[in-house]
């Protein structure tokens, strides 16, 4: 049963009402001044930072890819409002469980640049995001991750501990069955979990309406006995409040909730991708007017706080990048041992021996040149 | 007769079914108006509407539980599930269900529906997109498991497929579906399940394989050539059921075997297949059968990947290693 | 995204607000007569013949078990009302996809109790429900049904055909993935399938707060854009206005209905459990006094038209229950071969050759004798 | 010491390390008031508490996969799938996840973790509460795959399975689950997992088996011993890693194998066996390995299940062939 001590906005917008807060719109005028977000003008500019870092990167991600120097890569264009406002609220202590787009949020947890690069380069050196600190590798396998934040937040309660867990999905994983066991456990249990839909519009191909009937994905808390909010993706401001409001609600060990965040993947699935197949142009010029960045950088204008040399900015932003990438480009060191040794703790003697055997071929290669 | 890959003959299998049999529906995600990751489906919803051809929700074990409802209800459904790695999600409705109804109901509703979905290694895949996962569909009773080397098969396997009654586990080896073209009859054809093909005759040792490693082993046994070893190649084309004569019949001439298959070597196709030989010939093995196969581990990821792929080389490694016997 | 055109049950019992459709009391008082079914008494009295059969048959099938003449068995006891009234509403072109707690509906069906009787003796001939029209046998792997009914629904609507579909589950099944994507995609296809939950408090020893954090289970339709309706399933004239609307309903072509039955278990789990090890008496007594056959019974006392001799009833009941189950249990053909002739329509070799080893091995050991 | 049961022996097991170890959490359906359908819990939810011993909503996928969230950041859960049949719907989180997240991870996380369940035939059962998917899981890279036969070996391989910073899957043999007693000691200790037992030495042939079936095999080799036929029977112990070398001696030295499982025949473990003892013992063969299985049929349900189990009679009557050939 949902507590009656929910914060405010999640009464105020009731999924089943299929509101939506939004609390800037896309000329970057505030439409709702009281839940304007305390914010110091030092944060929203930080803020607006990440996001033209996630879409650089996330740019030269694609054009790498174009360039035949990486393997296919899954676009995070559009959607950064998300993974910053998350990242700006996860603290060091709490965990991420991606799912696979949501570059902004790892990046804020201290995965860098070039591990992304060296995953995509077909590296799992890079996908383990070792330094950084209670992230999980990337889920590829849709809506298993919900089991492993609801698993997270049953330890983190069982052992007290001051921490949040942090999970992502799209709105085509909802139709996962997964899913909606991830949140029912959760809600059983009462975990500290936060759990975001990003709802892009798409499945690859497949528009949100083709997964399902329900009025929107945040009602389906209700299946859960969880609280829901619907909140504009594409709105940083919003999207800080929420996620402010959920991490406070969570951390005070009051449950789970979810986040259905309303946005839209600019650019395509993945690299190998081709939007122009199922979805027309005028679509995606609409929805390009909800652009985070436009909107943040106009409402930052419009309170006359904009005083970032842009130009400059991209600019550096562009060669840290680059640098990174290259420096992934250059590790090229893949010794064939490594195949076998992270599959056990305690590698069994049969591995051994299949390892023992490849070393025999890879000599008589040898001998044979 | 046009040139064709293996997923225009896929493509035009589908087509011919279709365009034949107003009870077969395809369906799965992405396969609508997109045709599917890998486009198999193309043109098939604009032609066949969208009842029949169609996008579903992104929930696998949905695709194939919904999948049975059909089938027992009088269509005759074919579903593609993305990618192997992704079949997992429904491996409870396959197992449980799907090749479980005819015994059930003690044949009173029938199961024909094919669950076709690409798999295996060599493409430059992210995690779960190389995976080789044959031999657990093969240990389920009830199913057949059904895999092409070629365009041609591919087409007149895919055809038997959907004309069968039994569920068929279709697996597409992904690595091929373009780097292999040939001539294929637009016509229909069929192709008998069950029943392995022999590419290649020859005298000194028997090579099984199936799928994109077909290509391997042609590519290993023009190297054995060159050092005067004659190579039979068997195409087993069906991994369930497995064709104990056909592979019988070349070792009891040969007298040496290898299998030579992507998967982790444990518990694999191989290792039936040994057992096949033992049972079959027995008394003409001259050199242990063994198996040239992915290693125990997960596939790598690109930069990796290149130990866990068999190679010619090391095909023909083991070819001479078995002769020297 | 759910219909304006809701019958007005679905929407005077919006389960959001966790309200319950009940029309008589446990004295069998009429408490809202508005909804009382127009029903002919000679209906009634059928309908409680057909209760009263089911609850002998699975009286006498424990008792069976109990006197060592038949395997495990799943009772049925205090669930009856939901089966009668769900038979009643079933055509017989109408497909049953049942879990395994609906025996009164197989009943209603065709399925006899021999058949019953013989799949509980261990013979799948029993099972199979062999001459039941649009019968599917039970599926024991709780949720995948709901699979199989929609996709019966899909073929039903593919083919235009007039017929409805009608599936079952538990109240632990809920929590089964395949049961939120099996509502998921019949709400996606709008498929004629009568989907109910049987909540009969507990799955085995856990009850159903232990499932679910949700304020009820029939809210959770929501989340697939279905109606849902909360009934009580003791209730049988509840059950029945309910069943009526939701066939209507279904069969108009609207898509599914969710229906959550609130029942109790009045017996075990299955002849192998022992509820005293996780509820107590008086739970089980206050639930008793719920039960479905006492309350039509007061109702139609209150309202003059019991008029069964039930002793008599219950003798003539008695008698050709068992007269079936010894017609079961003198079934003792199991031919080996039928182990291998019912995989597959076309054999394959290997199982051919794996019969013809076995049957070598049964003439040595004939030979041997 | 005490006489135990195979049940009270893994009771016994979890309850050591429950009281040893506070990160171990232990759950599933029923495992808690209830104590499991099969009672292997019993007593410590009262013991232990509700938070470290409880149960789980319906669903086998949330069980696993929580418990992988467990695993990694720190607890060790131990869960119970209540029969072999329903380990299926968290098929996808076993192989896709827990099996992968140590490589995933590059050990960044660790998965300290024991699936453990009932399995197979001979009880009188329902469908799926009959079957031995072993080969399944075994084939899966990144599990390891525990069967005990007794109830000492069932206590001590609990206990290093819990230890283990490995995923387990650990299968029961529900048959003996109460039929065999036997004197276990009440104190802690281990077996190495990966690791065979002889149970008996003998010079004419060797029999590879495990779980239920080493006492079938006892009972044949009685018979066997009658016609001065000397058996050696191995227990696996281990599905994964598999023991060859234990298994290449024997063979070695008695020239004949047979494999006895419930399994359907093919793909199964005897398949692999058969492929070690070639390439371990090929030139000390004699006869042909051969497998004594389950047919590959759904198992028959109680009336028709005679047909299917394996009786001593007819392992004996494989010993006999063997011997001949
Ligand atoms: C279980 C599973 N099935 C299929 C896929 C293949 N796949 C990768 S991404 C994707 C679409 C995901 O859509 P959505 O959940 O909306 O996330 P988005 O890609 O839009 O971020 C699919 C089908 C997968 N990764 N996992
Ligand atoms: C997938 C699956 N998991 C576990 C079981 C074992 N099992 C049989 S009945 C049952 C409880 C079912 O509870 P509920 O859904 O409430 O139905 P009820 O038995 O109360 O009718 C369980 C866990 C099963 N049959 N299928
Ligand atoms: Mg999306
Ligand atoms: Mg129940």
């Amino acid at each position: 049963m949902i507590q009656n001590d929910l914060p405010a906005i999640f009464r105020d917008f009731d999924p089943i009402e299929d509101k939506m807060l939004q609390v800037i719109d896309n000329e970057g005028n505030v439409v709702n001044e009281p839940l304007m977000p305390a914010l110091e003008d030092e944060i929203i500019i930080d803020a607006y930072k990440q996001m033209l870092y996630e879409r650089l990167a996330d740019e030269m991600a694609v054009s790498y890819q174009r360039q035949g120097r990486m393997y296919t890569y899954t676009p995070n264009m559009g959607q950064e409002a998300i993974h910053i406002a998350a990242g700006m609220n996860i603290r060091k202590e709490d965990w991420v469980v991606p799912a696979f787009r949501e570059m902004g949020t790892l990046l804020a947890k201290g995965v860098t640049m070039k591990e992304m690069f060296l995953f995509y380069l077909g590296n799992e050196q890079g996908g383990s995001f070792k330094d950084a600190y209670h992230v999980l590798p990337i889920a590829i396998s849709i809506g298993t991750q919900f089991h492993h934040a609801t698993g997270i937040g049953y330890s983190v309660k069982y052992r007290k501990k001051d921490e949040a867990v942090y999970t992502f999905i799209g709105d085509g994983g909802t139709s996962e069955g997964d899913f909606s066991e991830g949140l029912n456990f959760a809600g059983v249990w009462q975990v500290p979990v936060v759990f975001t839909i990003q709802n892009n519009q798409y499945a690859i191909s497949v528009p949100v309406k083709s997964q399902t009937n329900s009025i929107n994905l945040a009602v389906k808390s209700v299946a859960f006995g969880i609280p829901g909010i619907k909140v504009d993706g594409n709105d940083f401001l919003a999207m800080y409040l929420v996620y402010k409001t959920a991490s406070e609600y969570v951390r005070s060990g009051k449950g789970p909730v979810l986040i259905e965040a309303v946005t839209y993947r600019r650019g395509a699935h993945t690299t190998s991708d081709d939007p122009s197949k199922y979805r027309c142009k005028d679509e995606e010029t609409l929805w390009g007017l909800t652009d985070p960045l436009i909107r943040l950088k106009r409402f930052m204008q419009n309170k006359g706080i904009w005083q970032i040399d842009e130009e400059k900015l991209i600019e550096e932003y562009r060669l840290e990048i680059d640098a990174q990438f290259v420096d992934a480009e250059n590790n090229k060191s893949y010794p064939w041992e490594e195949v076998f040794e992270n599959m056990y703790t305690d590698m069994p003697d049969e591995l051994e021996r299949q390892k023992m055997e490849y070393a025999q071929f890879l000599s008589w290669k040898e001998k044979r040149r | 007769m046009s040139v064709m890959t293996m997923v225009k003959a896929i493509n035009n299998a589908l087509d011919i079914k279709l365009e034949e049999d107003k009870d077969i529906v395809v369906y799965g995600e992405d396969v609508g108006v997109e045709g599917g990751v890998f486009r198999v489906t193309e043109g098939l919803q604009q032609k066949y509407g969208v009842e029949r051809v169609f996008d579903s929700p992104l929930a696998e074990s949905g695709i194939v539980g919904t999948a049975l409802g059909m089938a027992v209800s009088g269509l005759r459904p074919i579903v593609e599930l993305q990618f192997e790695g992704f079949t997992f999600p429904a491996f409870n409705q396959i197992l449980s269900n799907v090749s479980r109804m005819q015994n059930r109901s003690r044949k009173k509703y029938g199961v024909p529906m094919v669950i076709r979905f690409p798999y295996g290694g060599g493409v430059n895949a992210l995690e779960h997109h190389s995976d080789s996962p044959e031999a657990l569909f093969a240990h389920i009773p009830g199913l057949k498991v059904v895999i092409p080397s070629t365009p041609h098969d591919a087409k007149g396997l895919m055809i038997s497929a959907i004309e069968s009654n039994d569920p068929i586990i279709f697996m597409e080896p992904k690595r091929i579906y373009r780097a292999i073209k040939q001539e294929v009859s637009e016509e229909k054809f069929t192709l008998p399940l069950g029943k392995a093909r022999v590419v290649q005759e020859g005298t000194d040792i028997t090579i099984v394989a199936f799928g994109a490693m077909i290509r391997e082993c042609q590519r290993a046994i023009a190297m054995a050539q060159e050092t005067g070893i004659s190579v039979e190649l068997i195409d087993l084309r069906s991994i369930y059921p497995i064709d104990r004569e056909t592979v019988g019949n070349s070792v009891r001439k040969t007298g040496r075997m290898l299998i030579v298959a992507e998967a982790h070597q444990s518990f694999s196709v191989g290792s039936e297949l040994i057992a096949i030989a033992n049972e079959e010939a027995f008394l003409y093995l001259e050199a242990p059968p063994r198996r040239v196969a992915g290693f125990d581990t997960i596939v790598p990821l690109a930069q990796g990947e290149k130990y866990y792929i068999i190679s010619p080389e090391r095909i023909f490694y083991e070819i001479e290693k078995s002769i020297k016997f």
